[in-house]
């Protein structure tokens, strides 16, 4: 397999270029996605141009209006990627995406089929503040009907956005405004990631770390340190966080006896209140040690960037969490 | 309500109406009082669970409008959706079976009173969120554009939904796409206990529309020639790449807001009126007047009705209860509820 | 003191009309709560044709309107209680609550006080089907700057109304549809009950069950039909779930080493795991079985009975976990 | 535009205004010209951090409405807010410190350009979420009413944000409830990348905002007499219990959607067009012409803003940077962020 070194936002680009040119149902929808403007954080750069304003719609500021486009569209069979600029403005068109989009198949008796992803970025890191920096993944993984990807690479983000796309079923699919520029091995031949897989992202003995997104790259470098320390991390990066590959989890806390769940949203009711939850089911007996999360503190994120610091999570907080657990000082 | 509407009262039949069609209507517009009526008895004896939103009153609009629709067009609809779904051809017994929750429902039990679907004849579905089907309708008045099909959606949504957000921006965009949308407002004058006046302050709702470059009309939702006209000219138009319509049918809600609401808030005296105004009794006459019926076959017809809803309540009754388990299924297409792959 | 039975309908109504009677700031706001209707749940019957229409303010159906009114009345000093209907219909305000309501103090650097009440009513067990049966009090419990209380009596609705509508934070206040017409004691003297103080509604040694809501009614059915098999079960309600009284969740596992979570929210990313995660943090050594949850399953509400029933939390689904749990057959 | 606003280029000095407002109002525009500027020039030297959404250009629309403003009226505003919050009352040197990210900002650093707020002039705060302030404008102006207050509310919006549903929700509400809220649309002919005419059909916002019977102008936005005429018109009726007004003001931004922003769907000819007509350079011709003011006045509050500006950045420079502990602050009134009472 030819693999390259391209962005994520390349990755992103090119799952959505090759699923449009492959099926002509799939269109772009969203504000500010066409040329010259490409998108503000530029994905769709380019896609307007190749294919037309016909697959690559802007719509004036209605998320509740276009969302409920693409809904209606993808219920006659049309394939929408809709795009909505920060996770934060999803508020906006909730109704469409909770009661709408993940409901109808199941109100229906199975009738519908809603094939609908809807893009969008999430967390902290650019001193964007409170309405511009959230991660609210946790609602929609409680939210029956969606499904949820969070990818953390460029590879990732390419095959599981191919998947996403050709699915049946709506997904919210949300990046990270961070992760945009970093760069990863891609192939250069077609590939998909199926949903409900998660990857193990490094092997490890003595802590198992489940982290998303963003946290994924944190954890990582954290676990080289550790490693220096002797302590040595397996990262298990879920990459959808519904449906949720429990299993993969389960069995590596087997292994390590420890687990610590990290991610960029607030701690409180988010998502890794759910994998301990299950863990704390599921692998009742195996774990050693308190389960702890590294999370933000459940506070809205401020502006300043000392101050953002301060509640972001890092590879620090993760790194020194971890030491903490594995020496039995928590 | 304006002049156009006044040609329907005279003596002469409608040359744009054959006699078959007109029947036609007068036979659903009795169909879904039959269906409502029946559900509200079977409601009230206690067969029937959760909510019901009733129509009676409102008959002319969707069968007006939908006698305008062919069979591969689309409509969607509201919690009082029971008339509009009906219009559009949705089988009694089947409607009967969803509400007795029975796997041969159209929703297999999932649904109930206010989410009743049939894809295959392009009933989307009712949202029982007030205005969630705007928005919606927009986006299958796209899907039909893009596809190049000549298809049209008719949105059903009542006065309440002219104060929410998605109405104002569904209507924004379906005039910058110019897409094929037919917006159907079923003004009863009530958003539950709220009298229209005090939705919105004097508000003229073509004008409103107008003001985003969508034709209106506002007409009598009590006379379903009228309100089938102005229907046909929206589909027309829309069909031909002429964009979105709007039609504000002015009606009236016969009941409350839902079986067991007493009403306090509409005027005995308004009920009154209205009811006198009753659009089947209206087409009837008509109907008798043009020759097109007598009293036999108006009573024949009634025996006929009686008896598919008789046998629909039977039918549903009949029917296997949705298995609970089933409760589980059918959430995704690709997986499980716990989300293992199929 | 001076008791005596209302329902919860009754002690709710009187916790507003005393706050009304004691303070002119405080003012009702939502769609169809004025006489003669008096709110589809008939909750505030009767006090439109009290206190005027200019204190009982009924809007037009615009959820994202009347909240937004709410947050401004209460920026500039005023003490709305604003109705949502159902909570399902909270989508179409998550903007003004999340982005506004519940940030604007924060990202105003504490100038800003917002004395906003959002009433609002969750739960299944009326056949009302997928939009209008939710749960989604985690949402609420996730967004960092709200309160969340979900009494389950009519003496707990009556006080913690009354502090919710004295506090100069804005609450999330979730009732549910089929505690109206239950009954209880509530004294005739005036009394407030603080946020954040759980309430054990039964003490118990062998297993320690935290239920919100209506569950905890169905749990105290359970416990009643356990003890009699020789199952002693303490039943802790939280009352709020934000401030959440961990130590009395703690301090009751410590005590009987088994937990079970209850409530009536679909169980992926539920407040139950939250719940769950503190105490496998918090508790790690003193829990002697798996942590389980009983809640909905990952669905959304159907409409049918016997689909509901399948799917909703009950007496008998509370009695079995437990059962199982103390047996050590989970 | 509308002729109303012809006057104001006439050679005789209006007599509605005495020349220190005139030149209150001219120092105010070029102090936010400056402020903009500067900030621009901080950002781009990595000094400031987030985004910055500039408004050169937009100065007269601020400046004129908030100038028939008084110190207890209210005024709500947007991402591109400094001009709006200027105009209003707001001291640049705690505005630079709140960009700065330090404890004596505004919002001690937890705001940012996006969210300044100084409740102790009205100046309630700024969303960074299109359409955000407008319901809750509809509320300070429902609470004003409550109290029997006489101020007003101005709630600051661009053309954007009227294709969003709270627009529709906001207007509704404030005609029906007759509170005192002007709406001033700073229509800037983009919002983000999206020109105008493609946000909204052919609309005429005048036209479309009169359905709800509120009374609106649309103003020449580049004049700040002519917004300041408009503006006062609309206070002077909401104050007096005329209810709601709203103010659609042409405006241009000179520069990109954000700093960093190339702007390539701006035309340059367009560009080029609107900067010949800066409102600043505009106000200054007049000035001078009437005799209110002389080159070396002119130059002299040049060099006086300057140095306010200077002194602004200074005391931000100079002020503790906000304390990272302070992040878990300032979230309850009762509770510390973990829930703990106080
Ligand atoms: C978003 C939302 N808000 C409130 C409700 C509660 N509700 C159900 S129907 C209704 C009245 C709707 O009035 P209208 O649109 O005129 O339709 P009608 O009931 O008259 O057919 C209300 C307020 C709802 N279902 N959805
Ligand atoms: C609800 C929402 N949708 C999208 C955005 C992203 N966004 C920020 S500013 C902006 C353009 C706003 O245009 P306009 O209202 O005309 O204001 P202007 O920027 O021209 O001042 C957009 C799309 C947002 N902040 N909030
Ligand atoms: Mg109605
Ligand atoms: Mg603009």
């Amino acid at each position: 397999m030819a693999v390259r070194e391209i962005t994520y936002r390349e990755a992103l680009k090119e799952a959505m270029r090759e699923e449009m040119l492959r099926d002509e149902t799939v269109f772009l929808i969203g504000e500010d996605i066409a040329d010259p403007h490409g998108g503000s954080y530029k994905v769709t750069a380019g896609l307007s141009t190749e294919f037309g304003l016909d697959r690559v719609i802007q719509t004036p500021i209605s998320e509740q209006g276009f969302i409920g486009t693409a809904v209606g569209a993808a219920l006659i069979g049309r394939r929408p990627i809709a795009e909505i600029l920060y996770i934060d403005f999803c508020t906006m068109a909730m109704d469409q995406i909770v009661n709408q989009a993940a409901k109808i198949r199941y109100m229906s008796g199975g009738q519908a089929k809603v094939p609908l992803v809807i893009r969008t970025q999430g967390g902290m890191g650019r001193s964007s503040a409170a309405q511009h920096a959230q991660s609210l993944e946790a609602w929609f993984v409680h939210t029956p009907g969606l499904l949820v990807a969070m990818p953390s690479t460029p590879y990732d983000a390419k095959g599981l956005l191919k998947t996403a796309i050709r699915l049946d079923d709506p997904v919210i699919f949300i990046e990270h405004k961070l992760l945009y520029n970093t760069k990863g091995p891609v192939p250069e031949e077609e590939y998909t990631i199926p949903f409900g897989v998660a990857d193990v992202k490094r092997e490890g003995r003595d802590c198992t770390v489940v982290a998303t997104s963003r946290t994924v790259l944190m954890t990582l470098a954290a676990a080289e340190t550790l490693e220096r320390e002797g302590i040595s991390v397996e990262v298990v990066d879920p990459r959808t966080l519904f449906p949720l590959d429990v299993d993969t989890i389960v069995a590596s806390v087997k292994k390590t006896s420890r687990l610590v769940v990290v991610h960029e949203a607030v701690e409180r009711c988010g998502f890794g209140a759910e994998v301990v939850a299950q863990v704390a089911e599921k692998a009742y007996g195996y774990v050693d040690a308190p389960i702890v999360r590294v999370c933000a503190p459940s506070v809205p994120a401020p502006f300043a960037r000392q101050l953002e610091d301060y509640v972001m999570v890092d590879e620090k907080k993760i790194a020194d969490k971890v030491r903490r657990l594995v020496r039995g000082e928590i | 309500m304006n002049a156009k509407n006044a040609d329907t009262t005279v003596e002469t039949p409608p040359e744009d109406l054959t006699r078959e069609q007109l029947l036609g209507m007068y036979r659903r517009m009795r169909l879904i009082r039959g269906f409502e009526d029946t559900a509200k008895e079977r409601f009230e004896a206690g067969e029937i669970a959760g909510f019901l939103h009733l129509s009676q009153g409102q008959e002319a609009v969707p069968v007006g409008v939908c006698s305008a629709l062919g069979p591969r067009d689309y409509i969607t609809s509201t919690h009082r959706g029971h008339g509009d779904v009906i219009a559009k051809g949705c089988e009694v017994k089947r409607m009967f079976a969803e509400l007795y929750g029975r796997a041969t429902g159209y929703c297999k039990g999932k649904g109930g009173s206010m989410h009743i679907a049939d894809f295959s004849q392009g009933i989307i579905g009712a949202t029982g969120i007030v205005s969630g089907s705007l928005p919606t309708s927009v986006g299958i008045g796209l899907g039909i554009k893009q596809r190049g099909g000549d298809e049209v959606v008719v949105c059903f949504f009542g006065d309440g939904a002219t104060a929410e957000g998605g109405f104002h921006e569904a209507l924004n965009l379906a005039s910058l796409w110019q897409v094929p949308v037919i917006f159907v407002c079923q003004n009863n004058l009530y958003g539950l206990s709220q009298p229209w006046e005090k939705t919105a302050y004097k508000c003229d709702l073509v004008a409103r529309v107008a003001t985003y470059h969508i034709p209106g009309e506002c007409v009598d939702g009590m006379d379903v020639i009228a309100v089938h006209r102005a229907a046909r000219r929206a589909v027309e138009r829309a069909r031909s790449g002429g964009g979105p319509g709007f039609i504000e049918a002015k009606t009236y809600r016969f009941l409350g807001h839902y079986v067991g609401d007493p009403a306090l808030y509409m005027p005995a005296e308004e009920r009154e009126a209205w009811r006198k105004r009753d659009a089947i009794v209206k087409l009837r006459g008509q109907l008798l007047a043009w020759g097109y019926l007598t009293e036999a076959e108006d009573e024949a017809m009634g025996a006929e009705v009686a008896a598919e809803l008789q046998a629909g309540v039977e039918y549903a009754k009949a029917s296997p209860l949705a298995a609970p388990e089933t409760a589980l299924e059918e959430l995704y297409v690709h997986f499980d509820y716990l989300g293992n792959p199929r």
